[in-house]
């Protein structure tokens, strides 16, 4: 029952974890065709959460103590903090910087991005992309320390309300 | 009175349906004594509010033929063309936000759930106001 | 919209958000929440909403569930009465 | 676009940034928290006086989220009633983060503090948010961010806090559906969600039953929210056992948030023309506040717990603020007590809970019957409660005087003279379980003997804020009795189509 008695689990779950093993990559890399495989915009939350849902079963089969190796809680903290300076810092308010207070917080079309790298013209193509890693980012970081907090023996810490 | 249920229930099957599970979660919430328990029944009633969005953009029209319904909410030339009707894609999207929410909703009550049952021994809300009344009277 | 399909879903949804609230097995009645939000993904999907959808099984019956059993290994199984 | 109408926009996502840095950067030294969040809310509290100036000098700010233009895109719109509630939270949101320095140091965890004030500034984003959008779904959202931070805030306390945090938790999670569920209907019939374009569509349909029905989920998943008072249960458990500065926070700005939603729902979304007509719910919603008035003090008057005291004294002050809603639609003064008591209740309750939670920082004080002597051994706190309670009583010229006087006012101009009484039974109440805990303060005297008296106060952090909102309750009332602020509340009663006398 308990996932953090990792030794039982090793010994039984051969399957889940051959499974686990197989699934994951592509589990991963579907979170980010959906994050920012297509041209429209949208695809986020969704792509960070499929991302975040990799990680939970990496926990599930091997046990927290792999899933604390591959993805220290420390760094849930630096991603959650980076992903939202993507989404609103980058995002954002730069868009009211190069527009000079022109242009509207969100507006992508106000940085010239598209021009510099040369993609296609269409609204904000590149930026948006950017920005949906940004909301991804946050998204899995903010399930995978939830999940790591309520997995955890010691005190826990109350999460939540990072979504936005 | 015949028209009347097929006008009013059996044509919006999808909205009484929701509402009966609305009340199952809504039923959970309030009376069940576990505090899990209570948790589980306010997935279920957000859920069911979703349910009832995603009816609302599920538009469609009655010919002659039956009801004709839309396609999925991707616009693609040939199908503007040949005038294929898509679902309004704003609830959708209102709901991608609120699943998000009520997840993160459910995940600070499993949090204090965890807590309390740290604190008190016992998910059950009875148990949890007796031992909180024994403190009480210990401390005055 | 498929109207059997949905029907037979949303008759399943209801049966099964029944028994997750009266079952007396707290590790039953996660994973019967579990199939109920899969269920509902189905739902959608079949109403053509199919971001909604898959997000629904993503977040629903995965993470949330995820969460659930995380939090019940730490507390009690069984609801008392 | 001029600059300064970015600002909305930026009161809300420069929180929503630092809250994000507070994270980062605590990592590295958790003394910095504290200091990002005091410089962020400073910050939005400037921005939120430009806007005040701007939206009374040039008028009402519109902006449009990403261009998009308002049926399509998210729309945050700052009228005067906007720009005046935003910057009482904001206010008291700063007070509050300045009297969080030691409080918090003494009864958080040192390990959660980055996580505390990370949930801190998200509070203050979500309460600012919900002030400043003009979207019925964003506001949903927003309504969401500060709730979530607020229940995790209530239980970082332990022990009691966590059943109380839960019991909110559920309640306003059924509350916050409801409103969804209101959203929906109105969207369902209209097709949008912005308050502004729905307030144009909405009259054709005030017939319809779904309109109607809206109405009241929304309503009532507002006032869950509110604490208004037969849903009202969560409230005096979360007030009681939330750590200090999060009592002072939600018992003010996050309140005072809830109660703008449902004015600018019901007068701002519905008109007057709807509440009069086709929903008359205005004498409802005096009676209601008539009742929650003196409920709320006689349960004040059974408590011996100060905190629990002043939580109950909240809802017989939310029941005021309800009563100059109620009695608005039939008086020529309109909404103003009720925006007047905005102010005064957030500006009072604070000071009182700001001066609870220091004898319970000195010298862990909850019960009101070991307060015997208190005065000498802390007098600035007492004295700041003294000011505040005789302000809450309603004496003369304190801001407690002046909403009793405009209510009376109202009632009178209404024909209501009901709750004229209703007013003055609910003051006679208040002085009777206030005057019982200056009493003990000030005049009882110790058994033991007077010879160990040694003054002790509270922080300097701790007592200043409470003092200079003592100071205030006495200062605004001044203003209001002299009437400066008064164009202002004849614009927000302008605004709304209210303060003509409807027949």
């Amino acid at each position: 029952m308990s996932l953090s008695t990792e030794k039982r689990i090793q010994e039984r779950d051969v399957v889940i974890q051959t499974i686990a093993k197989l699934m994951i990559p592509f589990i991963q890399l579907f979170g980010l065709y959906v994050m920012i495989g297509t041209e429209g915009a949208g695809g986020g939350f969704q792509g960070g959460t499929v991302l975040a849902a990799s990680f939970i079963l990496l926990v599930v089969a091997f046990g927290i103590d792999k899933g604390r190796m591959k993805m220290p809680e420390g760094w849930n903290a630096v991603f959650k903090s980076l992903g939202l300076y993507l989404y609103a810092g980058v995002g954002g308010l730069l868009c009211i910087i190069f527009s000079l207070g022109k242009a509207e917080y969100l507006n992508y079309c106000a940085i010239p991005l598209a021009k510099i790298i040369g993609g296609p013209a269409t609204r904000g193509f590149w930026v948006g992309n950017i920005v949906e890693v940004g909301i991804g980012v946050t998204v899995m970081a903010a399930f995978v320390s939830i999940f790591y907090d309520l997995v955890r023996k010691e005190e826990s810490v109350e999460e939540g309300g990072a979504e936005e | 009175m015949i028209e009347w249920i097929a006008q009013h229930i059996v044509a919006k099957y999808n909205f009484w349906i929701a509402i009966v599970i609305m009340l199952t979660g809504l039923y959970a919430t309030v009376a069940k004594g576990n505090l899990l328990k209570k948790l589980i029944g306010l997935t279920i009633f957000q859920t069911a509010i979703f349910l009832f969005y995603v009816s609302l953009s599920d538009v469609g029209t009655l010919s002659g033929l039956g009801l004709h319904y839309g396609t999925a909410p991707i616009v693609w030339e040939e199908g503007i063309h040949r005038g294929y009707m898509y679902v309004n894609p704003l609830p959708h999207v209102l709901m991608l936000t609120g699943i998000v929410v009520s997840a993160a909703t459910t995940a600070v009550g499993l949090a204090l759930v965890v807590r309390l049952y740290e604190e008190y021994g016992t998910l059950e809300e009875e148990r949890i106001m007796e031992k909180e009344m024994e403190i009480d009277k210990r401390g005055t | 919209m498929i109207i059997p399909i949905d029907l037979a879903l949303l008759f399943f949804i209801v049966v099964i958000a029944i028994a997750a609230i009266t079952t007396k097995d707290l590790l039953a009645a996660i994973v019967l929440l579990s199939a109920y939000s899969f269920l509902m993904a189905c739902v959608w999907v079949e109403m053509n909403a199919v971001d909604v959808g898959f997000t629904e099984a993503a977040i629903g019956a995965g993470v949330t569930t995820a969460f659930m059993i995380a939090a019940l290994s730490r507390t009690a199984r069984w609801e008392e009465k | 676009m001029l600059p300064i109408e970015q600002f909305p926009v930026l009161v809300v996502a420069i929180s929503l940034l630092s809250a994000l840095t507070i994270l980062l950067a605590g990592w590295l030294n958790k003394k910095s928290c504290f200091y990002i969040s005091l410089a962020t809310i400073t910050f939005q509290f400037i921005l939120s006086i430009f806007i005040l100036r701007h939206v009374l000098t040039v008028g009402t700010i519109h902006y449009w989220l990403g261009g998009w233009r308002p049926p399509w895109g998210i729309e945050y719109v700052v009228d005067a009633l906007n720009a005046y509630v935003l910057i009482i939270i904001l206010f008291l949101s700063l007070l509050a983060a300045i009297y969080s320095k030691r409080s918090v140091e003494h009864e958080i965890d040192e390990k959660k503090l980055v996580t505390f004030y990370t949930l801190f500034q998200l509070l203050v984003t979500g309460i600012a948010g919900v002030v400043v959008t003009g979207d019925l779904f964003n506001m949903y959202v927003l309504l969401e961010v500060c709730s979530l931070a607020a229940y995790a805030l209530i239980a970082a306390a332990g022990g009691r806090a966590l059943k109380a945090s839960y019991n909110y938790l559920v309640m306003g999670a059924i509350g916050v559906c409801f409103y969804l569920l209101g959203i929906g209907f109105l969207y369902s019939v209209t097709g949008t969600l912005n308050m502004g374009d729905m307030r144009l569509l909405l009259p054709a349909l005030y017939g319809n039953k779904a309109v109607q029905v809206a109405f009241v989920f929304i309503l009532i998943g507002l006032s869950i929210k509110c604490a208004i008072f037969p849903l009202h249960t969560w409230q005096p458990d979360a007030y009681t056992y939330a750590p200090s500065v999060i009592t002072v926070i939600i018992s003010t700005a996050m309140a005072k948030a809830s109660i703008y939603a449902l004015i600018r729902v019901i007068f701002s979304v519905f008109t007057v023309d709807f509440i009069t007509l086709f929903a008359p719910i205005a004498d409802i919603i005096s009676w209601v506040a008539a009742i929650a008035m003196i409920f709320g003090s006689i349960l004040a008057i059974a408590q011996f717990n100060l905190k629990r005291m002043l939580a109950y004294s909240s809802i017989a002050n939310i029941g005021y603020i309800m009563l100059g809603v109620g009695l608005s639609t039939s008086t020529t003064l309109g909404l103003t007590p009720a925006l007047m008591h905005i102010l005064n209740h957030a500006l009072m309750k604070g000071c009182l809970f700001m001066a609870a939670c220091g004898f319970i920082y000195k010298a862990d004080l909850r019960d009101i019957r070991d307060l015997v002597g208190l005065a000498r051994r802390m007098p600035y706190t007492c004295f700041a409660f003294l000011l505040a309670a005789l302000s809450m009583i309603g004496f003369p010229p304190s801001v407690g005087f002046v909403t009793k006087l405009y209510l009376i006012f109202a009632a009178l101009d209404a024909g209501k003279y009901i709750f004229i009484a209703v007013i003055f039974f609910s003051t006679l109440l208040m002085i009777v379980y206030f005057w019982h805990v200056i009493e003990i303060m000030y005049i009882r005297v110790e058994e033991k003997g007077e010879k160990e008296i040694k003054v002790a106060d509270a922080p300097m952090s701790m007592v200043i804020p409470g003092l200079v909102l003592a100071v205030l309750c006495f200062i605004v009332g001044i203003i209001w009795l002299i009437g400066t602020p008064m164009p202002l509340m004849d614009a927000i009663n302008s605004g709304l189509g209210l303060g003509v006398a409807v027949p």
